[in-house]
Order: C-alpha cells, then structure tokens, then sequence
C-alpha cells in the first residue's frame, strides 16, 4: 500500500488547523481512525447492535458472533489463545487488573517487584498500590544517560524475592525499544511472573507474546488505528488470576449463602456488558493492521524517525531525549528547546496546523530523573510523511524566533 | 426451526431414564441456560456400549439431540463415539443452530465423550 | 415527537430477522442506538478525535471541551454537578469502584452490608466480594409473593451496624420500582451510606439524585440509547473513595520513594485513557432523551406495560412474575409458559423476528426465591409500539401451538 | 497567539521578586504542566495592594499573566480584586485561550485571590 493510499483511509486528515493542514504527531497519545474501523462501529449499531452471550434472538448471536471473531483476530495478532485474551478499557485497567487479581492476593511483605523509572503512571502507580495494600517493596531499574534501560541494574535488583517484573516494552517518551526477551529469561530465572506494558509497541511492531516469554501483556486499541474505550490483557495462565470486576457474565453460579463459582475465562474477567461495538470495531482495526503489515510499519517508523532525528539535531538549542539510533527505539521523539516552555512550543506548533503533545506524558519519575518538568513530544505513525517531519521543523525554528533564541 | 422430529424427540423422548449398574455414569449442565444431562451407559466387554440412557431437564435442542444420541450410539464401539463431532449432531438435528444455542446442542455428545474419557482414566488406573 | 418520527431515528428498526420485521423487545439486556448518537461518534473520530486533557493542539482542546461538555450534560440529566459524575465502562464497573475504593478500605468484620434478593449479578457480587475480604455480613432483603420488596424486611434488617444499603432502583426481571427515597430515609437513619444501581431506571424515567438522597448512584449508556462502553458512578462525596484504577491521569504526583498525591474528582476515578468517542456519544444520547422528555418515555412505557399485561395474561398457561399494577413497575415483563424452556420460547418467537432474552438475566438469586431456573423476558422502550405487543402475543400464541399446550 | 504584548511580558516581567515582609505570600502551581507562581503582597491598611511582587516559572502565558496582573491591582483595594473574574484577564492576555491552557492564564488570579482568602482568615481568626 502506497502512503497515499492509506492517508486517504483516514478522514481527519483532510482537516484544516488555524488554517494549516492538520500534521498530526501526537501517535503516542492517540492515534487516528481508519474509515474501515469507523464503518464497522456504524455499521454494527445500524444493523446488528445487541447484548451478547446470553441471547438467543438473532442480533444477539450476531453480536456474539462477531465479538467473539474480534477476541480470535485479537489473539493471532500477538500469537496467543482466544481465552488468554480479555478485553479491558485500556492498559491502565488491564494493568490494574493484574495488580488488584493477581498482586493483592499473591504478593506478601517481604517480597518484591520490579519495574523501571522510564514506566508510564499506568505501569507504576498500580505496583506502588500493591506495595501498600501488601507492604511489599518496589523496585526501580535506572537508565543510562542516552535513555537506555540499564540491564545489569536490573538483573542486580532482581532476586528470588522477586515476584512481578513490569516494564513498558517501548517508553512512551524516550522512545527505547526494551530488550523484553533479555528481562524474561532474568524473571524466568527468578520464577518472577513478567508483565509486558505493551501500549507503545503493539500499535507499531509485530508482537509474539509466546516468542517474547511474558506471563501478562497489556495494550490499547486506541493507540493503534482502533476505537477508544477497549483494551486489551494477555494472560498466559488466567487460572493465576482472580476476577477483578465481578458482576455480570463473571460467574456460573451464584448462591445468597456462599461463594460464587466463576466462569471460565476470558469470561470471568469481563464484568458487566462490555464495549460490543468498541470490541468489533478493534477487530476491523486488526484487519487493518495485517493488511498494512506490522513489519512494514515498523519499517517505515524507522526511517521516517532516522530522517526527523537527523534533521531534528540541527535545529538550535534542542535536546532531545532517549537513544540517537533510530534502530533501538519507537517513532516518539521527545524533546525541549532553550529554555522555552513545552506549552509554548506546542501552541506555537499548533498554530502551524501542528499536534505534538508537551507535559510529563505521565511519566513523573522518568521527568525527575532527567532532571525536567516537562517536554515536547512528536510521535509519528503509519500515516505520517518525511515532509511533515519538514512541517515539524520548520515550526520549530519559528518558534526559536518568536523567542528570539 | 421446531421441525417435527425435534418436537418429537423433545415430546416422546427415547432412552429415558436410568440403565442399572452402569459403566460410565457422567451428569454435565450448560450453565448460561441451566440445561441437564446425565447419561447412565452399560459397556459390553469394556468396549461397546451396550445400553445407554438420560435423564435430564433443559430447552427442546439439549433433550432431544440427546434422545437422538442415545439411539445412534448404541451398539457402538467407544472408539467411534469418541470421534463422533459437532457436525454429526448437527446432521441429526438438521435445523440451523446458531452460536448460543450450539452449547444445548452438544451438551449430550460432551457428556458422553467426557464419562467415556473419565471412564478410561478410571479403568487405566486399576 | 410522534413514535413514527422517533422510529425513523433508529436504523436498526428497519432490519427484517428472519424475513420478517425485527420487533426488537430486548432493551433491558440493552437499547438500540439513534442516528443522531451514531452520527455524533462517526463525526468526532473524522473531525475531532485526540486524547484528552492534557494537550495543547487544537484537537485536543475540542476533544477535551466536548468530553467535559458531555459530564456535565450527564450531571444536569440527575441533578448533580459535574465533579460528581465519574464516567466508567458500565455499571458493573462504577459498582466495583464503589466496591473496592470505599467498601474494601470502610466495612470491617462486624460491619453489614444491606441488599435485596431481586439485584443483578452486579450489584451482589461486588458485595460478597467485600463480605469476603472484610469479614462483614451480607443481609438480603425478601421480596412479597407479587415482586415488591418487602419494606419491613428490610427495615428490620437495617441496623445501626449497616455500613452500605444498595439496591436496585428498578428490578431488571420483575420490572419492581422500588421505594428509594424511602429507602434512603432508613439508611439515613443508621448513618448508613446508600448506593442506588439505576442500570434500570436512569433510561426510563427522570432521576434526580438529590431528591433521591443517595450516595451513590450507577447506570450504563449502552441501555438508554447511548453507546456501549459507557457507565455512570455519581458520587455525592468524593472525598469518600478512594481512587480505584489507578494510571495515567489519576494523580497530581508522582514520587519514586512515597505515595502519590491523587488529583480531584472526577479525575482521580478515571484511569488511563478514557472512551472519549463513546462520552461524546452518550452526551449525545443525553440531548436526544432530553428532547422526548424522560416524563413523556416514562408514560408512554407504562402506557405500553399496561396493554402488554392485559394481553399477555390471557395467553394460556403464562406465568408472569413482578406486580401487576403497571403503576410500580418498568417496562420489563417476565415470564414462562407452561412447561416450554425459555430458550424454545425465544427461539420461536425470533423465528417471528420478535428479539426477547431467555436464562437467568444474571439474577440468580432471585431465580432461587422464584424456584425458577429460567424464564424469558420482553422489555419495552420508547420506540416500541402497542402494535409490537400484539405480534408478542401471537408469537406466544405459536409457542403454545408447536408445543401442543 | 504569541502576540508582542506576552512575549514582552514575558521577557521582561514587570514585578518580578518579592515584597519584603508581606502581609500576603501565597503559592500555586498548576500540576498538569508545572508552573509556579508566588506572590508576595504588601497591604496599606489591611485593605489595598500598596506593594505586590511575583516569582514563578511556567509558560509564557502563566508568567505574562502573573506580570500583567501585578500592573493592574497595584493601589487597588482587595475587594476590587476579589470581584476580578476571568474575563478581567483574558482581556489582558487578548489572545484565545484554549480550555487547557485557562489554567495557566488564570493562575496568577487564583494564586492573588485564595492567598486574600487565607489572609483574610487568617486576620479574622486574630
Ligand atoms: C439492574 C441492573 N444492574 C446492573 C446491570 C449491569 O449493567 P452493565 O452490564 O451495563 O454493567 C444491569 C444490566 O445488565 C441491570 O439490569
Ligand atoms: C507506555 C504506556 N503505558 C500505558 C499507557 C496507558 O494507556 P491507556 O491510557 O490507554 O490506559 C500509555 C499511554 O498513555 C503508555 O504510553
């Protein structure tokens, strides 16, 4: 597929920003939406919109029908099973269903877990829940100055202590692609159950949870061309998990005088009447991906990123954040200009018809630890050209020149 | 839908009840809907299954695709039956079973295969 | 607004199931969808769609105005203020957060937890959960033999030691309305908090939480018009719970060696990153129930009750469960014929593309004080019609011939 | 956006320290980008801004808006600067401010307005 071809999928990018076209690199935070996912969210609610499972009428089965396609289509994506996948809000919901269904109950004082300071709030606040609830303690691997996940660090932290690893498998500010294989074969070692934050790399390179040797894997549709209000969680043994949400569809039987017994899985762990439209709206999303191609993505990331990092470095007073080869990390480059706020530099950009997204990106400890409040993020995608990488630095030296650096 | 022989299964079930000192006597239920099944079997020579019979309670698909089950398998060796397949069930039945309704369809057969598999894990044992 | 008009918003009701007109009497388990909510998600995700709150581009502003114009059209809907108004993925959800962040951290052993027999899974689970980890007792409120609750039941149960009363505002099997505002006096009485599950009221009647005098109060979108993916928690005291799914957008900050400062409400409740099309949708949906007018759907659905009942208990051998006065109940008929498995009773009547839910309507204990396994159930809205009722009837007219009854 | 006014306040803030011996000092920050500001007040009379002076860091509209406001309510009286709204500043700043960023034009106002707040407690309680 030409790139033409797959900008003329998407319909926001025909829209006009302070009279600029909309060059929209703000991939990391959310991503745009094929017509091809937008039609089926249509298309379901104008001609098969019912509940699911329990019904026997006709839309009701070809609502089940069609979910239950999506959960399979879900599951050959990353390589897993159809009842290792569970459908959530987002990553944060599915990592806290670790934390509360797993971590709560099997995690003790005296034991330990492990995550890293480039994690996203999503990826660090629900282990510091657990560490309070269970008085456990928590663990942080440190990075290098070029950004880079410090691995002997880690393997130095991790012990037979160690019940949980949690670490993002791309940072959602530096960018780094972390070696997950390497940390698996660490938790493995340990008997560490490993759970992979995977928001920022399932949208833009081919994932295999089995290849990868994670025990819990997290993503968002959202971020990778699909509805917002799904995620998803891998469980690679969701008998290891308690439901967390219960209510609805989580249980076989139910008694006023003792305990509930729990469904199977994946049901048992989707509580309540879940995003239907949403779910198969992310199936459409899926074909959408295969067709593209997850290498081919992942390919054309990488040059547009080794093209916007070669330009990006000329630009006055610019730093950028996270490893310079573009080999070793995701198409989100962070950065800060001068002593320019980010939020200056944003509206600056935004007036140029430009979406880059500046703050903490949720990422309070990673800030501490290169010392800043904040930046400036551009983060590109499938749809994205080398000439607006061009709009982006162009903005850029105007901005240098409105604050006359 | 209702074709005549599945009203007819459903009202005049065959194979009702229970064989006496049977070889394999397994009870399964489709939780969404509460359908019952349980199935009493008498082997000849460990291998065949001699005498089959149900009991059970539930929707007209799970009462009579067992009734139809009970009279297929009989004099059938266990060797077969352990191959027998949804298809099968659904040739029998011969009405459209969509996805929801495929679970009281085969409630019967999943009994029968899972005592036949209990039965042979029990039998080993010894 | 005429019923003609309001059909003609509703593309699905021009389906035929079956060769024949889908009558579609399965809004209890969920609604359809207007094209006006429909249309509202298909234009934010080709014109607007970015994530929330905390960027800067113009996409971002107009994705965060329109999300936080949606709570507070949310909030005007049952009388409360936006802060109050935390959206979830459903009410299975919004009773959990209930569940885990006020009900885990307040109820001890000795404490009790008041509910009824009529709940649905998900107003029960939730509290045998805290029953369990928490050691506190779980009384249950009996209903009448005609499906009303049992005031002095649950009066008698309620006690000074009652942490928590939660209840249905709307039985979602026998239809029951339940005395709320009496309810909460008695909680009131015992200091004991009040939460209100309106998954069946909110769609069908005005609420006003206020009056009400609840603290809690939850409901979905997917059963009032809206889209799927969407639930309500109203928390009358924020400060009450604690935050549940904990991530992105949960905290003011975040430290690597203490606890996190939490954000305010609602955001502190909102993990990750929200369903923004789908909060955009259902503030949609809130404009389209307001133009009809909840007066107006409530009494058109009574109206509509009234003449089903009168019908429906002349069919031979019924057996409908709940009151008879269409005055105290909702739209929400329940029933069984004869001997005839309420599968084959939905099974026939979908053959007549008439669309009804058979099994249990995740309210198995209330199955239990029945003595029933199962039964079917027919739920009306605003777009149904008396004629509707009268193809229902013949449909059970056809059950009762094919099983020769 | 950006227009001359904001960038000449922010480079050159007028303002900018603190008041010795204040009557006010109060600090806010805004959490979702990080910017400070501080005010220091000095009071004549209990009753009107005779001195005011701020330090933060921020972006440029939070800092423009902290000078500017500085300009405007030296010499008024409190209750004056109580009733200043919104409006008051965006009509300073006289560019659009999106909802996102209102937080920091309206942080300079929210620190002067709560820290008379306090102060006014703070005074009634003695
Ligand atoms: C009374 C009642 N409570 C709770 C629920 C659960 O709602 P949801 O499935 O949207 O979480 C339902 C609907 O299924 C209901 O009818
Ligand atoms: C690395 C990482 N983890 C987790 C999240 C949280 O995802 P969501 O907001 O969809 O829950 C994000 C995105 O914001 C992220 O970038």
């Amino acid at each position: 597929m030409l790139i033409d071809e797959i900008r003329n999928d998407f319909p926001i990018l025909k829209r006009k920003v302070n009279g600029k076209p909309l060059v929209y690199l703000d991939n990391a935070a959310t991503s745009q939406k094929p017509k091809q996912v937008i039609d089926a969210i249509k298309n379901f609610y104008e001609t098969q919109n019912a509940n699911i499972h329990r019904g026997i009428h006709q839309l009701s089965e070809e609502s089940t029908e069609a979910f239950e396609r999506s959960r399979e289509k879900v599951a050959k994506f990353i390589s897993a099973k159809p009842e290792q996948i569970i459908f959530t809000k987002n990553t944060t919901e599915s990592i806290n269903t670790i934390a509360y269904g797993y971590g709560l109950k099997n995690i003790k004082k005296g034991d330990e877990i492990l995550t890293t300071v480039m994690e996203h709030h999503s990826n660090f606040l629900p282990w510091q829940l657990v560490k309070k609830h269970t008085g456990a303690t928590l663990k942080i691997a440190d990075i290098t100055d070029d950004g880079l996940l410090k691995m002997n660090h880690l393997e130095k932290l991790a012990t037979k202590k160690t019940k949980l690893v949690a670490v993002t498998q791309v940072s959602n500010v530096l960018g780094t692609i972390n070696p997950v294989k390497e940390i698996s074969e660490i938790a493995q070692k340990n008997n560490s159950l490993f759970l992979v934050d995977g928001a920022q790399a399932a949208p833009h390179m081919p994932v295999d949870v089995k290849k990868t040797g994670c025990d819990f894997y997290a993503f968002s549709s959202h971020k990778m061309l699909g509805p917002t209000g799904i995620g998803v969680l891998y469980i690679k043994d969701p008998d290891k998990v308690d439901p967390f949400l219960v209510g609805g569809g989580t249980i076989k039987e139910v008694y006023t005088d003792k305990e509930a017994v729990w469904h199977d899985s994946p049901w048992k762990f989707e509580g309540g009447t879940p995003d239907v439209s949403g779910v198969i709206g992310f199936g459409a999303t899926v074909d959408y991906l295969n067709k593209i191609g997850m290498e081919k993505i992942r390919k054309h990331e990488e040059e547009i990123t080794k093209y916007a990092l070669d330009k990006l470095l000329k630009i006055k007073n610019i730093t950028i954040y996270g490893p310079m080869d573009h080999r070793l990390r995701g198409a989100v480059i962070a950065f800060n200009i001068g002593g320019i706020h980010p939020h200056d530099v944003a509206a600056i950009l935004d007036s140029e018809g430009i979406a880059v997204r500046p703050g903490h990106a949720c990422c309070k400890p990673l800030m501490s630890r290169l010392d800043i409040l904040a930046m400036c993020r551009a983060s590109f995608y499938i749809y994205n050209t080398k000439n607006e990488a061009d709009v982006l630095v162009s903005g850029l030296e105007k901005v240098n020149k409105i604050f006359k650096r | 839908m209702y074709a005549e022989n599945i009203m007819d299964h459903f009202n005049s079930p065959r194979n009702s009840g229970e064989v006496k000192d049977p070889d394999i006597k397994h009870k399964e239920f489709n939780p969404f809907c509460g359908d019952q099944i349980e199935l009493t079997v008498k082997l000849r020579n460990g291998k065949e299954i001699q005498e089959i019979k149900f009991q059970g309670k539930g929707c007209s698909i799970s009462q009579a695709s067992a009734s139809m089950l009970t009279e297929i398998v009989k004099n059938k060796n266990i060797e077969e039956v352990k191959k027998l397949t949804k298809e099968d069930i659904l040739d029998l039945l011969n009405i459209p079973i969509g996805p929801v309704r495929m679970k009281c369809a085969l409630l019967a057969l999943d009994t029968l295969q899972n005592g036949i598999k209990i039965y042979e894990q029990y039998t080993k044992k010894k």
